[in-house]
């Protein structure tokens, strides 16, 4: 068993560990922070499985973008931790059972049945020196994949578009800065001057 | 050598974990949107693992646009979520039951 | 030669008569009417009389002649056409006499009725079908004819159609008679079966290939086609004809004017029946077996009916019960293969019974349509037209010797005591007892009627409820509790009699005291025109008819069953005839019904109600006519309409409708509404059924 | 390693191109609109779909040209389809405007959404791979969620939004699963290598029928087949009535062409796997539509369940297998498109200020009010329900030939006993129209453009029931 | 041969439709014209529908007056009509009826009259062409197409529960009907197996069917045509349509809309399914005369006069089925003899015309009384004879042909198919015959208890005689009902060629 295996056995229990706190953390905030420890030990695991570029992609982009996004949030939508975790146990072992019969179903497909393929890979990807997985990824992106990376431009453009008109919004009643008209404002629009004759009532004397 | 039957494994219980965890928790939806990252990162270890079975980086491509929709996806969902809990003041999984039948 | 002209005439002569009178009846008026069906009437009745010595004087050969052919389907030919031979031309001639009789009486006795252009219309519809009927040359055309008399029948018996009474009775009329007719079709299915034609003669042509089948009605029972054809056919007379058990119709046919007692279900339509199976002679003679039952059926109908005459005190009914019994007279001599006989006696019965009725019918318009005899009494001096015609009827009836009823009935005695077929003896009792009966109720009705104390004087009025003919007498009342079912609709006809006479309403609506009188000239001629033949037609006729050759060739009769011919080779023309019978134990009989109808309601009108109350059992199965009507009521009617209400209730409504169609309709319902609990608007049941569906499909397709 | 730029052949995919454009330039102009001219980007909008329609005319194909190293597809299928998209899309923004004005929702991003929602239709429809099917199902996915939750004063769409996205979401990451097996099995992405790959490795390759099962289980979710139907009902029922009759519309014609391009043109080596599967998809499909939507009382949830066991109809189709079947199941699609949309055309119809007109009860004695449109919607309701001489009868019987064709004939009978529990509630609204008193005396009070485009929605399904070989023709022109 | 040259069919077939639309745009406002353009459309109709008649050739079983055009080339489907000796004269019988009931409705119909005469025209035209169809696609279409008129007629101008009434009549007959769709399309794809796709009729039955195949599809067609028919036990939506229908559309229903399941059989059922037919014509004989029996007895317990009426239908239409299905029957028994087989067959296309006529007649009969008094029970009645001569007159008429009157034209079928169940075997003659005892009994007790008697009450006291218009209507069925029972024989002349052909063609085993 190499070292690689051994890590990869090693990163892939930590990986399950921390999927299994997703779903069972008592606080949103702590699932998500399950999460971004799951991505990064993806990310090793997509290391060891000669991903370096989307390794590289998972940690900055998710971790760095998406999760923090999420905990954004998180934050933000002010969620009483008390009754998240309410009726957990009562389904629970549905879920588990669930789960279960999934695990079961893609075991039996994998290692009973298994799945006509070679265990092992045909080629070597990285066998050449001066491999470049980014190098490599990037070629076809922008010759074969073209197409589909255009497309994914526009989903992210859609995305944009999507969350403004989802919560941005202009309440009725809010108060914003004109500062065109802030700078053309004139003293005599601001102030007027009255005069106002003085008037003394009699109480005020008295005290 | 990692086996690929291993990789297809912990993804198949990554896929379970993750449909488990959409399953039990009747709270909290964000923590569904989590799941479904979850979800999407079983697909890509299996994506990865078959771009290096097969020595085609077709796989490695598609996990890169997998990213890039789940990123426009959760932008989307967490929109989503945020209008909900203007209107509902809650993002409770259980009340959101008005519409049956 | 008989040309088609002449007889298309006598048929349609009537039928545009009725056509005018019915339809035009507004416009032509009373007279009109009248004047144009009794036209009609007449005319048919010339022509044939005309036809009738066309055969007999000049020979004409007989004619077998399609008119139109009715329709073709799958070879076989249905045609209407005439077959004119001496016994149509016969029954031509005897119908449309009578017909023109009761034409002509009726302008009398319905004289003051709204209905009375429909009326005439009617009978001369009648006679139009009597006259399809009796000149037909086919199985489909006799149906035909067989049918409408029957509609007419029923139009006329619910003439008054305001008394619940009559529409009752029509309505049951004709349904015992749908009874029969539905054997009549099997028949005429099966000879259409056996033979493949609805010809008469083609039919009687093929018939050795009916002889030659048998079929199996029962499994297992072999049956010959021939006895099952002409037991049909007979079940067919047996309705028209009114034979047990299919007879209960014809003495509620009573509530119909009574013209048409006397026209449709005295001397006509009710004898079709007869006239068929003679006809189907050719058939009949072949089944020994379905001529037993023929004449089974007729000696009951004639010793048992006759019965329930004794009982009854309303005239016309004991008319009709009268009619019933001669009526097996003649089926009996059906049974005996006496086909002349039974002709012959149904040729005199016309003329006797056509004028008993309508002399009933004259006695009525002179009690001011009261029919109750214990109401009458002594009305010979008051009519003695009606009287002495009706005497003469009664004596025909009887068969007092020189009579026409006399030969005939005599004849058909000596008939059915000569035959050896299974059950004659059982006939030849029925129907010898039966003299003594038939001259009992006859002549009580005369009695009851003509002679004794004028008692329509002392009517009062408690009696009205009562007063429904089925018993022996008033005192006899006191007795027992009036039957509720029998009474209700007669006293519901009875109190009604006013309605359905419009402007005479007020004469006779309080059932006072009344002064009878004798009827007019319209009426009574006709009656002194049926009292000659009544008298004299059998005597001149009882030759060529019975002993000559007036049906040969027409008739068909085997030799074993030749009674006729048994009794033929004794014959020494009418007068020997009469001597001969005075040799015989019937005509005493006659004699004998004579006396103690005499002796019991003119010597001592006081025992018949001690004899009521000495056989009280017996009296009341006989005034409840043997209980037929309460049977067919509770078995027919009430099971009919039960076994509908559960068929429909619990079949339709509760099974079909009920479980099948509005219970499927509810179960998808039911299913709807669990099923939409799926919907249960949580996420995570969606997710959940999202994944069993996932684990399901992985399940099915990858695991096995 | 050089890349070689071989195959790029950009005109096939010009209308694509000339949509994004198109949006991009209308996203620009109505950042510059105030609200009283946002119909300039109505307007707009309309014009890039006549551009559209103009343009795939224009550079339409006689047989299958692929561009993009494979990535993308044109075919006179394809063409077809896009061209009905945008008629599709074109109609149902003609019968929204009104309800969007009142509604406040008539702003530009609708039809930039609307527009993007089409693009994925269109990249769906041309896709050559499994990425650009991907890709196309999310365009049109997220456009939708979006869409959905666009009233955001409105608690249930943002809720049955959240469904839809939750649910949506979960059977992406399915379909990717399947997609993932496919892949590795098979070797590839693209469409046409993966049917060689499956034939190579066989169709009964455990793997392939593992990754089959899940994308079947994507491919139902996005028509709504039971059990994966569940978000339909409530979709349809919380979304505004505008963006519910874009989602009953154009994207079904997207779930047909991902069944076609997945499974019969990429796993046609599986078709015996994918068709029992289909089969059992399509009962249940067709017994819970037909069924629940009995107990309905709302108009678009009703709808909903009726899509339901339309859809399994359309799958009746495609499961055959043969190319009879396919070209079935997109004579129905189209059919049940052009019902639909007049269907929901006749909700926003009825629809006015304060007044949703989704309600059953809300057709009402209409025959009274207005005898033109109830004959409209009841030749609609008896050409969803299947009954000549309405075009949906058509669908019917081609799909049914279909299926027995291939020796099914107990699930035709299956079928058309279902859609028989179906008559009853199409036969509902025709009663509550016709037989029924109007509980209110409001009248329609909507402009001329609906009452004229919903009038010619009406009478054409008439006349395409008459003359039904237009539209046969046409799906058998293309799919030969 | 035919000398018209004109494509007569398509006319008879479009001329009411396209009055019908006409009287939609004209609308209830145009409807004083309406009526006329109506009356116009049915009347020329029906004239137009005489020429088939006269210009019909007696002598072929061939389909005359063949149109052909291409409708759906796909499906090898085309516009085809033609006539013989079956259609024809329901197709004159259909274009008799219609106008009279357009006449009917004269100046009963005062809501939305225009819809009303608009749904009959376009039913009229949809009957007609269900008769011509020549193509079973064609033939399906519009078999289903006539269901939403008559769903409108029913649902709109019905009774009070008319809703439930409709529903179910169009559910039910829509059920019976679906599958034979899928036995068409079966077919269809076995002509496409044998070479040439069609669906044509002609070609289905010359289709080679093995013995499952033809069971299948046997019971397919039964499932359809027993509905319509309607045969026990699926008869139940029938009292409650007939209930519920205005006038016009219990007219309609009885007299036409039952004949097609009748014409279904003896179009597709025989001829396609020979076979299957001869396994299984015990099953259609014996429900046939359950029918009979027992819907005559449920018949007599009726206390609505249209329920009533309604089972009379019910029951009289056994004797089509029983007629139709004879000949196997008649070839067991008689080993190989299918002598009766036409004449059954005969009298079942008999019955239904007559059938057409008398139940219309008795139909209208009720309308008459229903205009007046506005109800349908029979215990609202008593002595309308006594207000109503003449209408009474033709109660009791039309009631006598309803028990099979000879001379009239309800006797004609009746009697011909007893005498062909009789050489089938006497049971069924028995049972079949009993219709005389039953049939009458019924229709008898209706007529005694609603025409004769006293005057019941003040609503039948201040009843008036029946108007011109009625008389008109009445006087007209009269006419017929007693034409056709008085000389039947042109009518049995039309058929027969086609009949023995259709005899021919069954007797022969497809396997």
């Amino acid at each position: 068993m190499s070292i690689t295996e051994i890590l990869f056995y090693a990163f892939s229990g930590v990986l399950l560990v921390s999927a299994i706190g997703v779903i069972t953390a008592r606080n949103p905030v702590h699932a998500a922070l399950f999460l971004v420890f799951s991505f990064f030990n993806s990310a090793v695991l997509w290391i060891l499985l000669e991903a370096e570029f989307l390794a590289i992609v998972l940690v900055l982009v998710y971790v760095g973008a998406v999760m923090v996004l999420f905990l954004f949030v998180v934050m933000m939508l002010d969620i009483k931790v008390a009754e998240v975790r309410e009726g957990f146990t009562r389904y629970a072992p549905l879920g588990i059972l669930i789960a279960l019969i999934v695990v079961a179903e893609i075991g039996s497909v994998v290692y009973v049945k298994t799945l006509g393929q070679e265990v092992t890979p045909v080629t070597q990807v990285a066998a050449e020196a001066g491999y470049s997985n980014t190098g490599a990824l990037g070629e076809l992106l922008y010759t074969k994949y073209l197409y589909p990376f255009e497309l994914a431009a526009v989903i992210l453009l859609l995305a944009i578009v999507a969350a403004i008109v989802l919560t941005m919004r202009r309440r009725a009643g809010l108060k914003q800065q004109d500062v065109g008209a802030q700078v053309s404002v004139r003293a005599k629009d601001r102030i007027r001057v009255v005069k106002m004759p003085p008037v003394i009532e009699a109480g005020e004397k008295q005290s | 050598m990692i086996s690929l039957n291993f990789v297809l494994m912990l993804a198949g219980i990554l896929f379970a974990l993750s449909v488990a965890g959409i399953f039990l928790n009747r709270k909290n939806v964000i923590l569904l949107l989590m799941c479904i990252e979850l979800m999407l990162l079983a697909v890509n270890f299996n994506f990865i693992a078959f771009a290096r079975q097969l020595g085609d980086l077709g796989g490695q491509v598609f996990v890169f646009f997998i990213l890039t929709v789940a990123a426009a996806e959760s932008a989307i969902g967490l929109a989503i979520l945020v209008v909900l809990f203007r209107e509902r003041k809650s993002i409770n999984v259980e009340q959101l039951d008005t519409m049956k039948g | 030669m008989i040309s088609q002209s002449v007889l298309l005439t006598i048929v349609l002569a009537p039928l545009l008569a009725a056509i005018l009178a019915g339809i035009a009846g507004k416009v032509i008026g009373r007279a009109g009417a009248h004047t144009v069906t009794i036209a009609g009437v007449a005319i048919a009745f010339g022509l044939s009389a005309y036809v009738l010595k066309l055969l007999l004087v000049d020979g004409a050969p007989i004619v077998n002649q399609t008119v139109y052919t009715w329709l073709v389907s799958d070879g076989i030919r249905m045609e209407v056409g005439f077959l004119v031979d001496n016994l149509s031309a016969m029954m031509m001639t005897v119908v449309t006499f009578v017909s023109l009789c009761v034409h002509v009486y009726t302008i009398g006795y319905m004289k003051d009725d709204p209905g009375y252009q429909r009326f005439f219309a009617y009978i001369s519809l009648f006679t139009f079908s009597m006259l399809m009927l009796v000149m037909s040359n086919n199985f489909m055309q006799l149906f035909f004819g067989w049918e409408a008399v029957g509609v007419v029948s029923y139009l006329l018996i619910g003439f008054w159609y305001t008394r619940p009474s009559a529409i009752f009775a029509n309505l049951k009329a004709f349904l015992v008679n749908r009874v029969g007719d539905f054997g009549f079709v099997l028949g005429i299915a099966g000879v259409a079966y056996y033979t493949g034609s609805l010809d008469y003669a083609t039919v009687f042509d093929a018939r050795d290939a009916i002889v030659a089948n048998t079929m199996e009605i029962f499994p297992g029972v072999e049956w010959q086609a021939i006895t099952v054809v002409c037991i049909c056919l007979f079940v067919g007379a047996m309705g028209k004809s009114a034979q047990v058990p299919l007879h209960v119709w014809l003495p509620d046919s009573m509530e119909g004017p009574t013209p048409i007692s006397a026209l449709i279900h005295a001397a006509t339509m009710v004898t079709a029946g007869i006239f068929m199976v003679a006809r189907m002679s050719p058939l009949f003679e072949l089944s020994e077996m379905a001529l037993s039952f023929v004449l089974v059926i007729g000696a009951t109908t004639a010793f048992f009916m006759g019965l329930l005459g004794l009982v009854n005190n309303d005239i016309k009914r004991v008319v009709a019960y009268s009619t019933l019994s001669q009526l097996g007279y003649m089926t009996v001599a059906l049974g005996v293969s006496a086909y002349a006989g039974a002709l012959f006696h149904l040729m005199t019965h016309a003329f006797f019974k056509a004028l008993l009725f309508l002399a009933a019918g004259s006695v009525i318009i002179g009690m001011h349509h009261e029919q109750d005899m214990r109401k009458m009494g002594g009305l010979k001096k008051y009519m003695p037209i009606t009287y002495w015609t009706s005497a003469i009827g009664t004596l025909a009836l009887i068969g007092f010797p020189g009579t026409s009823g006399f030969f005939s009935k005599d004849a058909l005695i000596e008939a059915v005591h000569a035959s050896h077929i299974p059950g004659a003896t059982y006939a030849y009792w029925c129907v010898f007892l039966g003299v003594f009966i038939t001259a009992f109720y006859s002549f009580r009705l005369v009695f009851m009627t003509f002679h004794g104390p004028e008692r329509f004087r002392e009517v009062a009025h408690e009696s009205h409820g009562e007063s429904n003919g089925t018993h022996l007498t008033s005192d006899a009342d006191a007795g027992h509790e009036p039957d509720t079912h029998e009474d209700h609709h007669a006293a519901a006809a009875h109190g009604d009699h006013g309605h359905g006479h419009g402007t005479s309403h007020d004469d006779h609506a309080h059932h006072g005291p009344v002064e009878p009188h004798e009827s007019p000239w319209v009426v009574t001629l006709p009656l002194i025109l049926l009292a000659i033949p009544s008298l004299f037609i059998g005597a001149v006729t009882i030759g060529p008819m019975l002993f000559g050759d007036f049906f040969n060739g027409v008739l068909f009769v085997n030799e074993e069953h030749d009674v006729l011919g048994h009794i033929g080779e004794e014959w020494h023309g009418p007068l020997g005839f009469v001597l001969h019978a005075f040799q015989q134990p019937a005509i005493y009989l006659a004699f004998a019904g004579w006396a103690a109808a005499w002796f019991l309601y003119i010597k001592r009108p006081d025992l018949p109600a001690v004899i009521a109350g000495k056989f009280s059992a017996l009296y009341h199965l006989f005034a409840k006519k043997f209980y037929f009507d309460e049977i067919y009521q509770a078995v027919f009617a009430r099971g009919s309409v039960g076994l509908g209400t559960a068929l429909w209730r619990v079949g339709d409504v509760a099974l079909i409708d009920g479980a099948a169609v509005n219970g499927s309709a509810r179960a998808v319902g039911w299913l709807s509404g669990v099923m939409r609990r799926l919907q249960s608007g949580y996420l995570y049941h969606y997710a959940f059924a999202m994944i069993i569906g996932l684990s399901v499909l992985l399940a099915w397709y990858v695991l096995r | 390693m050089e890349a070689v730029v071989t195959n790029f052949g950009m005109q096939a995919a010009a209308a694509e191109i000339f949509l994004l454009t198109a949006i991009c330039v209308i996203l620009l102009v109505d950042v510059f609109l105030d609200d009283s001219k946002r119909w300039v980007t109505y307007g707009l909008t309309m014009l890039t779909l006549a551009g559209c329609a103009f343009v795939t005319v224009n550079y339409a194909v006689d047989a299958r040209v692929t561009a993009f190293d494979g990535m993308f597809i044109a075919d006179p299928m394809g063409d077809v389809l896009k061209l009905f998209t945008y008629g599709t899309v074109a109609v149902s923004l003609l019968y929204s405007r009104e309800y969007l004005q009142r509604n406040g929702l008539f702003r530009g991003e609708y039809f930039i959404l609307a527009l993007v929602a089409m693009l994925g239709v269109m990249v769906m429809v041309s896709a050559g791979s499994l990425l650009t099917v991907y890709l196309g199902v999310e365009l049109l996915s997220l456009s939708l969620y979006a869409m959905v939750a666009f009233d955001r004063d409105s608690g249930v769409a943002a809720e049955s939004a959240m469904k839809y996205f939750v649910l949506g979401a979960i059977s992406s990451g399915a379909l990717l699963y399947g997609f993932s097996m496919l892949y590795g099995v098979a070797g590839t992405l693209q469409l046409d290598e993966l049917a060689v790959g499956v034939r190579e490795v066989g169709a009964s390759n455990i793997g392939l029928i593992f990754g089959l099962a899940f994308v079947i289980v994507g491919i139902a979710f996005k028509f709504g087949a039971v059990p994966f139907h569940m978000w339909v009902p409530d979709v349809y029922h919380g979304a505004p009535t505008p963006v519910t009759l874009f989602i009953g519309s154009a994207p079904k014609i997207a779930s047909f062409i991902l069944a076609i391009r997945v499974l019969a043109e990429g796993l046609d080596a599986m078709v015996a796997s994918w068709q029992n599967m289909l089969i059992a998809i399509s009962i249940a499909s067709m017994i819970i539509g037909n069924v629940v939507a009995i107990a309905q009382t709302n108009l678009k949830r009703m709808l909903a369940y009726s899509t339901i066991s339309h859809v399994g109809f359309i799958l009746l189709g495609i499961l055959a297998g043969t190319n009879d079947g396919y070209r079935a199941a997109m004579f129905y699609t189209l059919t049940y498109v052009i019902m639909a949309v007049g269907s929901f055309g006749m909700i926003l119809l009825l629809s006015r200020e304060g007044f949703e007109g989704d309600q059953l009860e809300d057709f009402k004695g209409l025959a009274r009010k207005s005898p033109w449109f109830a004959a409209i919607m009841m030749m609609l309701m008896f050409s969803t329900a299947g009954v000549p001489p309405f075009v949906g009868f058509w669908a019917k019987i081609a799909v049914l030939g279909a299926v027995v064709n291939v020796g099914l004939s107990w699930l035709a009978a299956v079928a058309v006993l279902l859609s028989v529990v179906g008559a009853f509630y199409y036969l509902r609204v025709i009663k509550l129209m016709y037989f029924d008193e109007p509980s209110d005396t409001y009248n329609i009070e909507a402009g001329g453009t609906i009452r004229a485009v919903l009038s010619a929605n009406g009478v054409a399904v008439l006349a395409l029931g008459i003359f039904p070989s237009v539209l046969l023709d046409l799906c058998a022109r293309v799919l030969p | 041969m035919s000398t018209i040259t004109w494509p007569i069919l398509s006319v008879l077939m479009w001329l009411p439709i396209a009055g019908g639309v006409a009287m939609i745009l004209l609308g209830d406002k145009g409807i004083a014209l309406g009526r006329w353009v109506a009356l116009i459309t049915t009347a020329a109709t029906f004239g137009i529908s005489t020429l088939l008649w006269t210009n019909f050739d007696t002598t072929t079983a061939a389909m005359q007056f063949v149109e052909e055009r291409t409708w759906i080339p796909l499906f090898n489907s085309y516009y085809a009509l033609g006539v013989d000796g079956f259609a024809m004269p329901l197709i004159v019988l259909t274009a008799f009826i219609t106008p009279l009931v357009v006449i009917a409705g004269w100046s009963v119909i005062d809501k939305r009259p225009a819809q009303y005469y608009a749904a009959f025209l376009i039913l009229e035209g949809l009957m007609i062409g269900v008769f011509a169809a020549l193509d079973a696609l064609l033939f399906y279409v519009l078999w289903e197409a006539m269901l939403i008129p008559m769903f409108i007629i029913i649902g709109i101008w019905g009774g009070p529960r008319r809703v439930y009434a409709t529903i179910k009549f169009f559910l039910y007959t829509f059920l019976g009907s679906v599958l034979m769709l899928v036995s068409l399309i079966y077919m269809y794809l076995q002509t496409c197996d044998a070479g040439q796709c069609s669906y044509a009729i002609a070609d289905f039955q010359r289709l080679p069917l093995g013995l499952n195949e033809q069971l299948f599809i046997f019971v397919a067609f039964l499932a359809a045509f027993a509905v319509k028919v309607p045969m026990w036990p699926v008869h139940t939506w029938l009292p409650d349509a007939h209930v519920e229908a205005p006038t016009g559309g219990s007219v309609i229903l009885a007299a036409i809309m039952l004949k097609m399941g009748g014409y279904g059989f003896l179009r597709f059922s025989l001829p396609i399914t020979p076979d299957a037919s001869d396994t299984l014509d015990w099953l259609v004989i014996s429900l046939s005369l359950i029918g009979v029996v027992y819907i005559g007895f449920v018949a007599l317990v009726q206390q609505d006069m249209k329920k009533l009426i309604a089972y009379s239908s019910i029951a009289h239409m056994g004797f089509v089925t029983l007629g139709s299905f004879l000949t196997f029957e008649l070839m067991r028994v008689n080993s190989g003899d299918t002598t009766g087989a036409a004449m059954g067959i005969d009298g079942a296309m008999v019955q239904m015309i007559s059938h057409g006529l008398i139940s219309g007649a008795m139909f209208f009969c009720v309308g008459v009384l229903y205009d007046r008094v506005h109800s349908r029970e029979i215990s609202s009645y008593g002595g309308v004879v006594n207000t109503m001569p003449i209408f009474a007159a033709f109660m009791v008429l039309f009631g006598m042909a309803n028990s099979g009157l000879p001379a009239t034209s309800g006797f004609v079928g009746e009697f011909l198919v007893i005498l062909a169940s009789f050489r089938a075997d006497f049971w069924y003659a028995f049972l079949a015959g009993l219709t005389l005892i039953l049939g009458a009994a019924y229709t008898l007790w209706l007529v005694k208890r609603v025409v004769f008697g006293p005057v019941a009450n003040h609503h039948v006291a201040e009843l008036t005689d029946v108007n011109g218009r009625e008389l008109l209507v009445l006087g007209v069925l009269a006419v017929a009902v007693l034409g056709l029972g008085l000389w039947p024989a042109p009518l049995l002349d039309v058929m027969r060629p086609t009949v023995e052909n259709l005899v021919q063609q069954i007797t022969v085993s497809k396997l």
